[in-house]
């Protein structure tokens, strides 16, 4: 489905992404797992193309230099030099770390906002599935998206990423700051909307343990290299993963 | 990809790392590595008048002195304190006029006004604008920028200072000679104090507040009082050089709050390298001749001078400065990936 | 060929007080020229013109501007002498002190009306005695009005006048002082409005007009947007008759096109004679037809023959002083007593404002014209008129 | 009565100069200083096409909205798009353009007071005893249409959702499939016509000057960020609190306090509301 | 842990906050007593942030009153309030981002607070505090010959800014810090090694509020839990208390069992 290939990302003259491939076959869920500043975002950057923008605006800026190289496939032909919106109307969509909701629009916006490139009965319908998916939001509709709470926030940054309609959908760090009901449920909604919606899911995190349930294969991350992979089983019992990512002692 | 397989790297000057304050110097080459610029600015500054063609081109570098003095403080502000205004007419007229009715209505000698003219409109400035502080971003930055209307609009309304006429017949410097160092020095003063202040601990504050003033609050600081403290500095430059304005033209009127006050020193700022504080004054020091120089050409005049500057912009994006320092602290080499 | 007299011409060149001085500057120049120069003792030295857009006229931009064109005139383009702007009231005052400080003789040849000029002149004769105007100012046009006034009174009994300005000092100024004058002079001032500049709306001012039965309409606008006023004015029939005293929309020959034709009736106050066509004295015509010819359009503006006109003042006062040194030039320039497009031209030796009078053959003569389909006619003074002032037909009866 | 009429008409107009920035700034988040002279010049563009070429007046005034919209389109591809996210460059480089157009303008001539555009209707009519001329009737109804319009047009339809989010977070809206740089160009192209409306609209009632462009910034400017900035129902009501403020001041204190009251408005909103009527940057920029 | 003092040094009595309609606290009331580590959790949205801000003078609440040391401090600007010696952290770090970490102490060593006090490891003289900034955060754990310290916060990974952030609230010489999840967005290791930090800084004798959903981490370090939902409050007791707590389970955990909850989060 999703593919990369050596890809290397510098900025300036600091390799945050050495020589790395993965790959994300159809209805899988990937994990990348990595501590801070493995490279994760970068990673999510590079695959969704907005490592070209932020690119481009350094160049207008005359700040850093950034250099990618590599290839990115989705369906097995080159998107490397796809715009990130054309990349998202491919069907490869990003729900970024942090969040970025459109703090000035009210939730419900948000909502429709993602669902830009959906049909009107597309949009109807996944609007109707977000919010059963995540019942708390329905009280929260009309409230403007900066005000919401971290957990509120990712709810709906989750939501507004399916609303675009995604082939192949990203989570950068979805559980940050979650509590873990909120976690589980999250967990749990991600397996079910990808059984649902048959799309492909690769997800980042610190921290193996509560996603581990759920993906087929991971990625292990260490500054910027790829250094270990398989499914979960062979990670599963693999002793200093267990320690590194599962905080199981 | 083959292309792909190589980029470019900039690679610091060894001296530039080690010269981060950290590190004591080694020699003289590095020494001098370090002042050269500095000094070329100086000397360059302080030759000026003698370089000029005539008259005509000296009043000229007042000019640009003046400018630069507005631009610095517009630099200050906006990049260090985070408070873009677009007021630099408030300060100039402010300035102006303060020195304008001391001379004419006290007859208190211009090396007497110009400094209280820089104190008590600097005072002025910042009180009226206390309440607006705060104001964010594009907010401030209109405020500002209806506040030299406003005051025009009061003198005309109530016919004060002379109304639309003006205060006329306000003594000049005492020669020209005297006027261009005076401006001069000035400008070397400001710049150079700026720089060396906003490295001060005082002057970190004002940064902390650009980038997150709710963790200044957090630390127990009053910012309102800190950016009050850096209008007031900022203001006090801008009047002082509105003040050596009305000197130098012997007169002072509404038109001191004039939009040009305001656009051209941002101007300056935006095609010399912003936050850099020399940029500012090096882009003065183009933008002002140059525009007298397309005198001749009459009413195209300004439509030459838009179009460069918007050439300028679009080039040079990151500014003079930004890209004078990236060349002299660092070269760049391409790599096999 | 000799040096070339060097006159600089600090014009706000975007505007009708600016290019209108611009070429009546030029053609008295080109004509002088053509006739072999200046006599400065012996030698025939050439006029040479250097015009800079001031930009003073301008919004938004700050005199300074204008201050540094004339510095530019002055050191750098070496001027001998000032000739025209700069045009705006406070950026002349402002000049002022330049030119005294660089010692250039100037004479102020249009759209600077404030009295405040050769007050200051006055008041410090020493410092600026360098400084002329050779075209009338806000007193001597309210005094023709007033004249003006009482001619309509004496003729149609038309006694009540209603007072419009434009919300900008000098208009406000000369407005009050207007009204003062008129009711001292017998008139009843039914009313004054101020209008804020750009002013698109006057209905109901000019109803406030007709409902207090005024029956002149006085106006002291510069922009544009007055023009308006007169088209509401036609359209609402005011039986009121619209005279302005400065009201540049109906100064120029476009205002007919600009009101598609509802500007009939308008009067207003060009100053002084030239700027339209009369015969104030022979050389009136001439220089009307030379303007026109050379330029294409008729004299637009209050400007145009008082610029042509210091030109020749000037090569007058060269000649006699002998000198183009300034000192000089200024006493023989005070001396001054030559007859010109508008009538005999002197200046007051203490303030250098030109002395005007109703009578060609006494001073320099204002003109006053009114718009008589689609052409312009002067009516006023009664020395040099062409034509009788009319009434709108709505006005007639009653 | 006639303050009533006459405060509403004012205000509707300040509305409309000040949508077109409103507009743009809220969606490209570009301060777009050169909405004066895109004002001005649609408007000699229309007499040109009116007077000289003789074309109709209604399409006179489509085709001038048109090459206003391109005109728009344009200065955002080839200038402002180089300085996107630069807030003081942009502000720099918008304003130059609209520099060199003006002055481009009174270079070609285009000066003094001869230019003019018909009204769309003549004639006027009683409103509790106050005559209104129709244009200013029909200015503004269209004025109110247009706002709603809008608002419509923002919250409800697709594309102004999206132009919406583009504003707000450009990155976001990147992953969302969102063509960041068209949708700019859209929005100063929409801005851009929005100015020719406006001028269409008010110019007839006026002649076409130049300087006129200075003013129309500054209000336009004044009126969107009193409002609050990007919100178009913000502006609106601003319109309507600067144009009372007028009106009143020329009726009760003598009009030559107009500016002085207007301004003072325009400070003192801002001094009590930090972030504009409608705006709440400021409470969601502290939100910690 | 410390035994507690009768007086609390932190007082909220019935503290409510409204936002338009949503009502963000009801009537929340507790005391933090000198020493204490009081843990906060609750569902997101549960008003956590909430009562940090109301604390520190960020919002005002609209009704109820707090105290710091019996002082009512309802209100206060934010200045004044840290001044006194409330810090916080804060739960999106915005770091001085145009400031290299070291200088982003000087800022709090600035203020007037840390003037008086001498600040943390001041040692009550501030001759240059561009040095004890850096002392600071090496006892933080920003190893001083790595260049760290002197590093563009913006290009510092997640952990250290953690760390900064509490560095901030320390160099005041606070008499309570109150942590909006510090151990959110940390790896296991750093998480490991933040654990000690703080009951270091515990050792100094200074009060902690944490707010967290990391709750075996906070389990080991504090001393008395309370459970917020919906902005009410649920129960207050020790760790063990909370976990049997039925309406926690199901407002917080979930179905899962609180073990497994436990090991990960
Ligand atoms: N704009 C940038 N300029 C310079 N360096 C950067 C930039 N963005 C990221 N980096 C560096 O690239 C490396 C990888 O960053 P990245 O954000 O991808 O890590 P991460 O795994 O996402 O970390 P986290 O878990 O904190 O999100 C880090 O060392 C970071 O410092
Ligand atoms: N300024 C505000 N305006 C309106 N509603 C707000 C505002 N601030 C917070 N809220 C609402 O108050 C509730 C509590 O928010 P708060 O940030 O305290 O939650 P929290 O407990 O910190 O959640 P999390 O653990 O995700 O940070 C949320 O529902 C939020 O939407
Ligand atoms: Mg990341
Ligand atoms: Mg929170």
């Amino acid at each position: 489905m999703l593919e990369a290939r050596n890809l290397m990302v510098f900025y300036e003259n600091m390799l945050a992404l050495n020589n790395i491939s993965i790959k994300c076959d159809e209805n899988q869920i990937v994990g990348v797992f990595g501590a801070n500043s493995a490279g994760k975002s970068t990673l999510m950057y590079a695959l969704s193309g907005i490592m070209l923008d932020i690119q481009k605006k350094e160049k207008m800026a005359g700040g850093e230099r950034i250099t990618l190289t590599g290839d990115v496939l989705l369906e097995n032909q080159s998107i490397m030099d796809l715009k990130p919106s054309l990349r998202a109307k491919a069907g490869i969509v990003l729900c970024p770390e942090r969040r970025r909701l459109f703090k000035e629009s009210s939730v419900l916006e948000n909502l429709r906002i993602g669902g830009y490139l959906a049909t009107k009965a597309q949009a109807n319908q996944t609007l109707d599935y977000v919010m059963n998916m995540f019942p708390a939001l329905q009280k929260l509709r009309k409230r403007l998206g900066g005000f919401l709470s971290g957990g509120e926030q990712q709810m709906v940054a989750i939501g507004r990423a399916l609303m675009a309609q995604p082939k192949v959908l990203l989570l950068d760090e979805p559980l940050l700051g979650l509590s873990p009901l909120m976690q589980s449920t999250l967990i749990k909604a991600t397996k079910v909307i990808q059984k649902e919606q048959n799309i492909s899911v690769i997800v980042s995190e610190q921290y193996a343990r509560p996603v581990f349930p759920i993906v087929d294969y991971a990625y292990i991350l260490e500054n910027g290299a790829a250094v270990m992979e398989g499914t979960r089983e062979e990670l599963m019992d693999n002793p200093d993963v267990k320690s590194a990512y599962f905080g199981v002692s | 990809m083959s292309d792909q397989q190589t980029r470019q790297e900039r690679i610091d000057r060894g001296i530039k790392v080690r010269s981060d304050g950290l590190y004591a110097l080694m020699s003289w080459r590095e020494l001098s590595y370090l002042t050269a610029p500095r000094f070329i600015l100086i000397a360059g500054m302080l030759l000026l008048p003698f370089l000029m063609p005539g008259m005509y081109w000296q009043r000229v570098i007042s000019i640009v002195c003046i400018y630069a003095v507005l631009a610095l403080s517009f630099d200050f502000l906006a990049h260090y304190v985070g408070l873009v205004s677009l007021g630099g007419a408030f300060f100039i007229g402010t300035g102006g006029y303060s020195a304008g009715i001391l001379n004419s209505y006290f007859a208190i000698p211009p090396f007497l006004t110009v400094p209280l003219a820089a104190i008590i409109g600097g005072v002025f400035c910042t009180l009226v604008l206390f309440p607006c502080l705060p104001l964010k971003g594009v907010y401030f930055a209109i405020v500002t920028l209806m506040y030299p209307l406003f005051m025009a609009r009061i003198i005309e309304a109530f016919d004060i200072f002379g109304g639309t006429d003006g205060l006329i017949g306000i003594d000049s410097f005492a020669s020209s000679f005297a006027e261009q160092y005076f401006v001069i020095i000035m400008v070397l003063v400001f710049l150079f104090g700026l720089r060396r202040f906003v490295t001060t601990d005082r002057g970190l504050i004002f940064t902390a507040i650009m980038d997150n003033d709710q963790a200044v609050k957090a630390s127990g600081i009053n910012i309102t009082r800190y950016k009050a403290l850096a209008v007031f500095i900022a203001s006090a430059m801008g009047c002082m050089a509105g003040a050596c304005l009305t000197h130098i033209y012997m007169w002072s009127g509404i038109s001191q709050f004039a939009l040009d006050f305001s656009i051209l020193p941002i101007a300056a700022t935006v095609i010399g390298g912003s936050g850099t504080l020399v940029g500012p004054v090096i882009g003065c020091l183009i933008l002002v001749p140059v525009s007298e120089l397309l005198r001749d050409f009459g009413t195209l005049r300004i439509v030459f001078y838009a179009s460069i500057l918007v050439g300028f912009i679009l080039f040079r994006s990151g500014g003079i400065m930004e890209y004078g320092q990236r060349k002299y602290e660092q070269f760049e080499r391409w790599t096999q990936i | 060929a000799e040096k070339p007299i060097i006159l600089g011409a600090p014009l706000s060149t975007a505007y009708v007080y600016g290019w209108d001085a611009e070429r009546g500057i030029k053609l008295a120049v080109d004509e002088i020229n053509a006739a072999g120069g200046v006599n400065v003792n012996g030698k025939k030295r050439p006029f040479s013109v250097e015009v800079i857009d001031t930009r003073d006229l301008e919004p938004g931009v700050p005199v300074s501007e204008a201050l540094m064109a004339v510095e530019r005139l002055i050191l750098n383009k070496n001027a001998d002498f000032i000739l025209g702007g700069p045009n705006r009231s406070e950026a002349a005052l402002a000049a002022m002190s330049l030119l005294s400080k660089h010692k250039k003789v100037s004479i102020v040849t249009s759209g600077v009306l404030t009295p405040a000029y050769h007050k200051t002149v006055a008041k410090k004769y020493d410092k600026l005695k360098y400084c002329f105007r050779i075209h009338g100012e806000a007193v001597n046009l309210i005094g023709e009005m007033i004249a003006n006034f009482a001619d309509l009174k004496a003729k149609y009994g038309l006694t009540k006048v209603f007072i419009m300005a434009q919300d900008v000092s000098h208009a406000r100024g000369a407005a009050k002082v207007m009204g003062k004058v008129a009711g001292s002079k017998g008139f009843e001032v039914t009313g004054t409005e101020i209008f804020p500049t750009g002013t698109t709306d006057y209905s109901m001012a000019l109803l406030k007009v007709k409902s207090t039965g005024s029956q002149i309409i006085n106006i002291w606008m510069d922009m544009p947007e007055s023009a308006i006023l007169l088209k509401q004015w036609y359209d609402l029939q005011i039986p009121a008759l619209p005279f302005g005293s400065t009201l540049a929309a109906a100064e120029q020959p476009g205002f007919w096109k600009a009101t598609e034709g509802k500007g009939q009736y308008t009067l207003c106050n060009v100053v002084n004679a030239g700027n339209a066509p009369s015969d104030a004295t022979e050389w009136t015509m001439k220089f009307y037809n030379a303007y026109t010819e050379k330029w294409g359009v008729e004299p637009e503006g209050l400007g145009s023959s008082s610029s042509y006109m210091a030109v020749y003042v000037l090569k007058d006062a060269i000649e006699r002083a002998g000198t183009i040194e300034s000192d000089k030039v200024v006493t023989a320039l005070e001396q001054t007593d030559i007859m010109g497009v508008y009538g005999r031209l002197r200046f007051d030796p203490k303030s250098h404002q030109v002395i005007a009078a109703l009578d060609p053959k006494e001073g320099a003569v204002g003109s006053i014209l009114q718009w008589q389909d689609g052409k312009r006619v002067v009516v006023y003074p009664k020395s040099i008129a062409k034509g009788e002032i009319l009434l709108p037909p709505w006005m007639g009866k009653n | 009565m006639e303050i009533l009429v006459y405060g509403t008409i004012n205000s509707v107009s300040l509305a409309l100069m000040g949508l077109g920035f409103a507009m743009v700034y809220g969606i490209s988040r570009v301060p777009n200083f050169a909405h004066g002279a895109l004002y001005i010049i649609c408007g000699f563009v229309t007499w040109t096409l009116f007077q000289k070429i003789g074309l109709p007046y209604f399409f006179a005034i489509i085709f001038s909205l048109g090459i206003n919209g391109i005109l728009g389109m344009l200065m955002y591809r080839f200038v402002l798009i180089r300085v996107r996210g630069m807030n003081i460059s942009e502000i720099i480089s918008s304003y130059a353009i609209g520099l060199i157009i003006l002055e481009g303008l009174r270079f070609g001539g285009f000066r003094g007071m001869t230019y003019t555009l018909p009204v769309f209707m003549e004639g006027s009519l009683m409103i509790g005893g106050v005559p209104v001329d129709y244009h200013r009737l029909i200015m503004t109804i269209i004025g109110i249409c247009l706002v709603a319009g809008l608002w419509l047009f923002t919250h409800y339809t697709k594309i102004g959702l999206a132009l919406q989010g583009m504003a707000q977070d450009e990155r976001a809206a990147l992953m969302l499939g969102i063509d960041s740089d068209f949708m700019a160009m859209l929005a100063m192209g929409f801005g851009a016509i929005l100015a020719g409306v406006a001028s269409i609209l008010i110019l007839p009632l006026g002649n076409i000057v130049v300087e006129a462009g200075y003013n129309v910034l500054i209000m336009s400017i004044a009126v969107c960020i009193v409002g609050g900035l990007g919100s178009w129902m913000g502006a609106f009501f601003a319109a309507f609190i600067i144009g009372y403020a007028q009106i009143l001041t020329v009726v009760f204190i003598g009009s030559h306090f107009q500016m002085v009251v207007a301004l003072l408005a325009i400070i003192l909103t801002l001094i009590l509301k930090p972030s504009g009527l409608f705006g709440q940057q400021k409470e969601l920029e502290e939100r910690v | 842990m410390n035994q507690t003092t009768t007086e609390p040094i932190l007082r909220m009595d019935n503290v409510s906050k409204l936002f338009g309609g949503v009502q963000a606290l009801k009537d929340v009331s507790v005391d933090v007593f000198s020493g204490d580590v009081l843990g906060i959790i609750g569902p997101n949205g549960s008003g956590k942030t909430t009562i940090v801000n109301s604390i520190t003078g960020f919002i005002k609440p609209t009704s109820g009153k707090i105290y710091f040391k019996g002082k009512n401090i309802t209100g206060k600007p934010p200045h004044k309030v840290a001044d006194m010696g409330v810090t916080r952290t804060f739960q999106i770090m915005r770091p001085y981002h145009s400031l290299p970490a070291y200088k982003n102490l000087v800022i709090p060593l600035f203020s007037p607070r840390a003037k008086r006090t001498g600040g943390w490891r001041g040692g009550g003289s501030l001759g240059n505090r561009q040095t004890i900034a850096i002392d600071i955060l090496e006892e933080i754990g920003f190893e001083r010959d790595s260049y760290i310290p002197f590093k563009k916060t913006s290009t510092l990974p997640t952990g250290y800014l953690k760390r900064l952030e509490l560095a901030r609230c320390l160099a005041l010489k606070p008499e309570i810090i109150i942590c909006d999840e510090v151990f959110s967005g940390l790896s296991m290791s750093e998480i490991a090694s933040m654990v000690p930090l703080i009951q270091r800084i515990q050792d100094e004798g200074i009060t902690i509020v944490m707010i967290e959903h990391r709750l075996r981490e906070l389990f080991q370090v504090a001393n008395r839990v309370m459970v917020l939902n919906f902005g009410e409050k649920l129960i207050e007791g020790t760790a063990s208390e909370v976990m049997a707590d039925e309406k926690v389970k199901e407002a917080y955990f979930g179905s899962e069992k609180v073990e497994e909850v436990m090991t990960y989060a």
